[in-house]
């Protein structure tokens, strides 16, 4: 057993269990950060597979950014935990009895224990790239060549996305008061008292 | 005498494996940057104290120890004989694993950091992503905290936290973009050696905004004064570690420094050309003050730390409402424009950076 | 005009920058700090400080128990008996001050006809037991001994100004 | 450590296909167990396409073709906008019935 074969086990283990974490946790919050810890473990994994750039982007987006939506989202919805977890004893059965055909299936098709119909294990051809080797680089070459209208279109995705996040969850209060700060700094001395020339009222 | 002591110890030493002995070896570099660090960290609340007090005509801590030098420690000992008190119907794990989870990016960020020419932990070639990615990880700590603690003030603080972390954090990418488009590297040590060549050909000329940005966005993202809506003494008392005590308190207390450190050395690194000499080709090749060497990165970074403490003393807290418009429409804008002004001077040859 | 004005201002960030040249000045400048148990700011003869009960000059003690003193504390603080003695001069038997409900106001002092109570310098002092804070008529003439000198010389320096 | 890093561990493409295999399952078991919690049934559809994606990385590596973390990369790109705009109706919704069962969400049948 070599030590990536260790650190594989490790962090296969680890990704596996917190995703079960994820599955069967109580609480929303508890399953956010579990699957935090299931892609902080995938990213681990996909550093063994010499993907660094996107091991390091997984973290960087995801558990920078979409988990920390995603807790936001759970700490502040007023969830009744018992009434989500409705049926939840019921559905065990054909749940797991559903994934583990299809987890069977997939095995059968991928091959560990299976025919290896595809002839999956014998596929390797792998190159261990020296500490000089750039995945970032590689990956942006191939990104702005070869799949650059793509990227273009995931830029346009993303950027439909965030009007659109931002057009459904705008809300317009028009009872509350605002303050411009910009006006409030502007202001000089001279502009806050206005004296006004008015006829002195005459006393009857 | 020594000569067989340095034997017997050589002999444990080949008494190892290779695998391990690497491991040993990695272990011992990071103990290196850690001790001192974490002295740093404690040192650097003194020096807080100290400034600030010096900016209000007082002369700070200066009871424990020659002229107060031993209070940091003082100050350690005392919340580690503390009690970790934990509030009835918190989340138990989640109110330990906080601390942790703040102060673990903090530390791990400088596995990266290039101290002097080829002195670096891991000269790995996404550098700037690694940071970028371990900085970002930071936010967990504060909300894990907040709501873990079951108390109103630290959840309104977490969510404040969390919501201006992401936002700073955007400010702060696009401005590394920027200095990554100037050095073309994600390598740390790339990049301050594409800054070689005295003052003149530091970043921070050419990417003036992007370093305004950076650093401001730095004390925002660090949840310093004048950003310090986290914990907001006068509205949410203390924020997220209100219900904390004892040595958990100081861990975030640690991890707060620990994090003007990272930042204040992060700038240095990027704008101002780290352990790079201000003087070099100002001076003759051999002069003392013309080479590279540990004491400018540390130097560069002990000015922007002073900063951090010089702000502290002077400013009054933002509005929330403020910060959030200063990050979204203020820093972000600012970025952006920058980037097409860069590209522009990147195509025209414009500027120190040669593509 | 004051339109580029305002916004050269506020783009070079103007006043901030002037913020932080004030507290860059303060950093340099000379510490007001007193270094407490080592140093002492200066203290007006006029202090309200710990009681202390006099005596004149041949060691009979002034206090008459009138008793203006009780009565004008507005902490009710004080709390004086009598008797009347063989050669037939009143005197007190008993004349406490509970230190916890002092706010330490003067009025006895303002109060008093004979000069008798007096409040001292005295501001570091400490209990180590309950019921210490009961200063009574003893441990006030003991204070009012050890101090005489200085409690008249006090007296003596604020009375120009009565 | 270049004998370390060898490439002679019993670990190869089949183990890699083998947990995207299990982290598939288990998502799918998610899916059935949480019916009712649309929050959890977000974070299960992340996992699903985590496990797509470690099968895209795994044959990329062991095909030598970068293609694959490209697909990686737009996979996530648009996954990152599906949790987005999904938790932002996800709270126009809450903030209209004041729950998140997903009962509920077929109000319009009714």
């Amino acid at each position: 057993m070599t030590i990536i074969d260790f650190l594989f086990f490790l962090f296969a283990s680890g990704t596996i269990a917190s995703a079960l974490g994820v599955v069967a946790s109580k609480n929303p919050v508890h399953s956010a950060l579990y699957l935090v810890l299931t892609f902080v473990s995938c990213a681990a994994i996909w550093l063994l597979l010499e993907a660094e750039f996107l091991a390091i982007t997984l973290v960087l987006v995801y558990v920078g950014a979409v988990m920390v939506l995603f807790l936001f989202v759970v700490m502040m919805l007023d969830i009744k935990v018992a009434e989500m977890r409705e049926g939840f004893v019921s559905y065990l059965f054909v749940g797991f009895l559903i994934a583990f055909m299809m987890l069977a299936l997939m095995v059968y098709v991928v091959g560990p224990v299976g025919p290896d119909v595809m002839g999956i294990a014998a596929l390797d051809n792998a190159t261990r790239h020296t500490a000089e080797y750039s995945n970032t680089e590689a990956l942006g070459e191939i990104l702005y060549t070869d799949y650059v209208l793509a990227f273009e279109i995931a830029a346009i995705i993303l950027l439909v996305a965030i009007i659109a996040a931002i057009s459904l969850t705008l809300r317009r209060r028009p009872n509350t008061k605002h303050q411009s700060p910009a006006k409030q700094i502007k202001v000089k001395s001279d502009e806050r008292l206005k004296i006004i020339d008015s006829d002195a009222e005459e006393l009857k | 005498m020594i000569d067989s002591f340095l034997a017997i110890g050589l002999d444990v030493w080949d008494w190892f494996p290779a695998d391990m002995q690497t491991l040993l070896f990695i272990i011992g570099k990071i103990l290196l940057i850690l001790l001192p660090l974490l002295l740093c960290v404690a040192y650097i609340t003194f020096a807080e104290r100290k400034v600030i007090g010096y900016m209000q005509s007082r002369i700070g801590p200066n009871r424990v120890g020659f002229r107060g030098w031993l209070q940091p420690i003082a100050d350690a000992l005392k919340l580690m004989f503390k009690e970790v008190i934990i509030p009835t119907k918190s989340d138990k794990y989640l109110f330990l694993i906080a601390p942790v989870l703040s102060i673990m990016p903090a530390l791990a960020a400088w596995a990266v950091i290039p101290f002097d020419r080829g002195v670096v932990l891991t000269d790995v070639n996404a550098g700037l992503l690694y940071v970028l990615a371990l900085t970002s990880i930071g936010v967990y700590g504060v909300i894990i905290a907040g709501w873990a603690s079951n108390s109103k003030y630290a959840i309104i603080s977490s969510l404040r936290v969390g919501a201006q972390i992401v936002a700073y954090e955007i400010a702060m990418g696009f401005a590394l973009v920027g200095v990554l488009m100037a050095s073309g590297s994600l390598n740390m040590s790339v990049i301050v050696e594409g800054q070689a060549g005295g003052i003149g050909s530091w970043y921070i000329w050419p990417l003036f905004p992007m370093f305004f940005v950076y650093f401001i966005s730095g004390v925002a993202e660090t949840n310093r004064a004048p950003f310090d809506v986290a914990e907001g003494e006068s509205e949410i008392v203390a924020g997220f570690h209100v219900e904390y005590s004892g040595m958990a308190f100081a861990i975030f207390f640690l991890a707060e420094y620990a994090n003007i450190i990272l930042i204040s050395a992060l700038t240095a690194l990027l704008f101002l050309g780290g352990w790079l000499s201000p003087f070099e080709g100002l001076l003759a090749a051999d002069h003392w003050l013309a080479g590279t060497s540990f004491f400018w990165f540390f130097a560069k970074a002990c000015i922007f730390a002073f900063c951090f403490l010089w702000f502290r003393a002077t400013f009054p807290r933002y509005r929330y409402d403020q910060i959030m418009r200063l990050g979204w429409k203020v820093f972000i804008p600012v970025t952006i424009v920058w980037l097409v002004v860069e590209a522009v001077m990147v195509v025209a040859e414009v500027g120190p950076w040669a593509v | 005009m004051n339109a580029i004005k305002y916004f050269i201002k506020s783009f070079s960030f103007w006043e901030l920058l002037k913020g932080l040249g004030v507290t860059g000045k303060y950093f340099f400048a000379k510490k007001i700090t007193v270094q407490y148990p080592e140093e002492k700011t200066p203290m007006s003869p006029r202090f309200r400080g710990l009681h202390a009960l006099r005596r004149y000059a041949n060691g009979e003690e002034r206090c008459i128990a009138c008793k203006l003193c009780e009565a004008v504390c507005p902490a009710l603080a004080i709390t004086i008996d009598s008797e009347e003695r063989e050669d037939g001069t009143r005197r007190t038997t008993r004349y406490d001050i509970d230190l916890f409900k002092c706010i330490y106001c003067g009025f006895c002092e303002e109060a008093c006809p004979v000069d008798a109570i007096v409040e001292t310098h005295i501001f570091e002092y400490h209990f180590e037991e309950h019921g210490q804070q009961i200063m009574t008529k003893e441990k006030l003439l003991e204070i009012g001994d050890k101090y005489e000198a200085e409690i008249a010389a006090n007296k003596q320096a604020d009375a120009v100004y009565r | 450590m270049e004998a370390v890093m060898s490439d002679t561990g019993m670990v190869g493409l089949t183990s890699y296909l083998t947990l995207g295999a299990i982290l598939f399952a288990i998502s799918v078991a998610g899916i059935f167990l949480n019916r009712k919690n649309i929050v959890v049934l977000l974070m299960c559809i992340e996992l699903m396409l985590l496990a797509a994606n470690i099968n895209f990385i795994a044959f990329s590596y062991y095909l030598n073709d970068l293609s694959g973390q490209v697909f990686v990369f737009f996979i996530l790109t648009v996954a990152a906008a599906e949790a987005a705009i999904g938790l932002a109706i996800l709270i126009t919704f809450f903030r209209t019935r004041h729950t998140i069962e997903i009962d509920d969400l077929a109000a319009l049948k009714e």
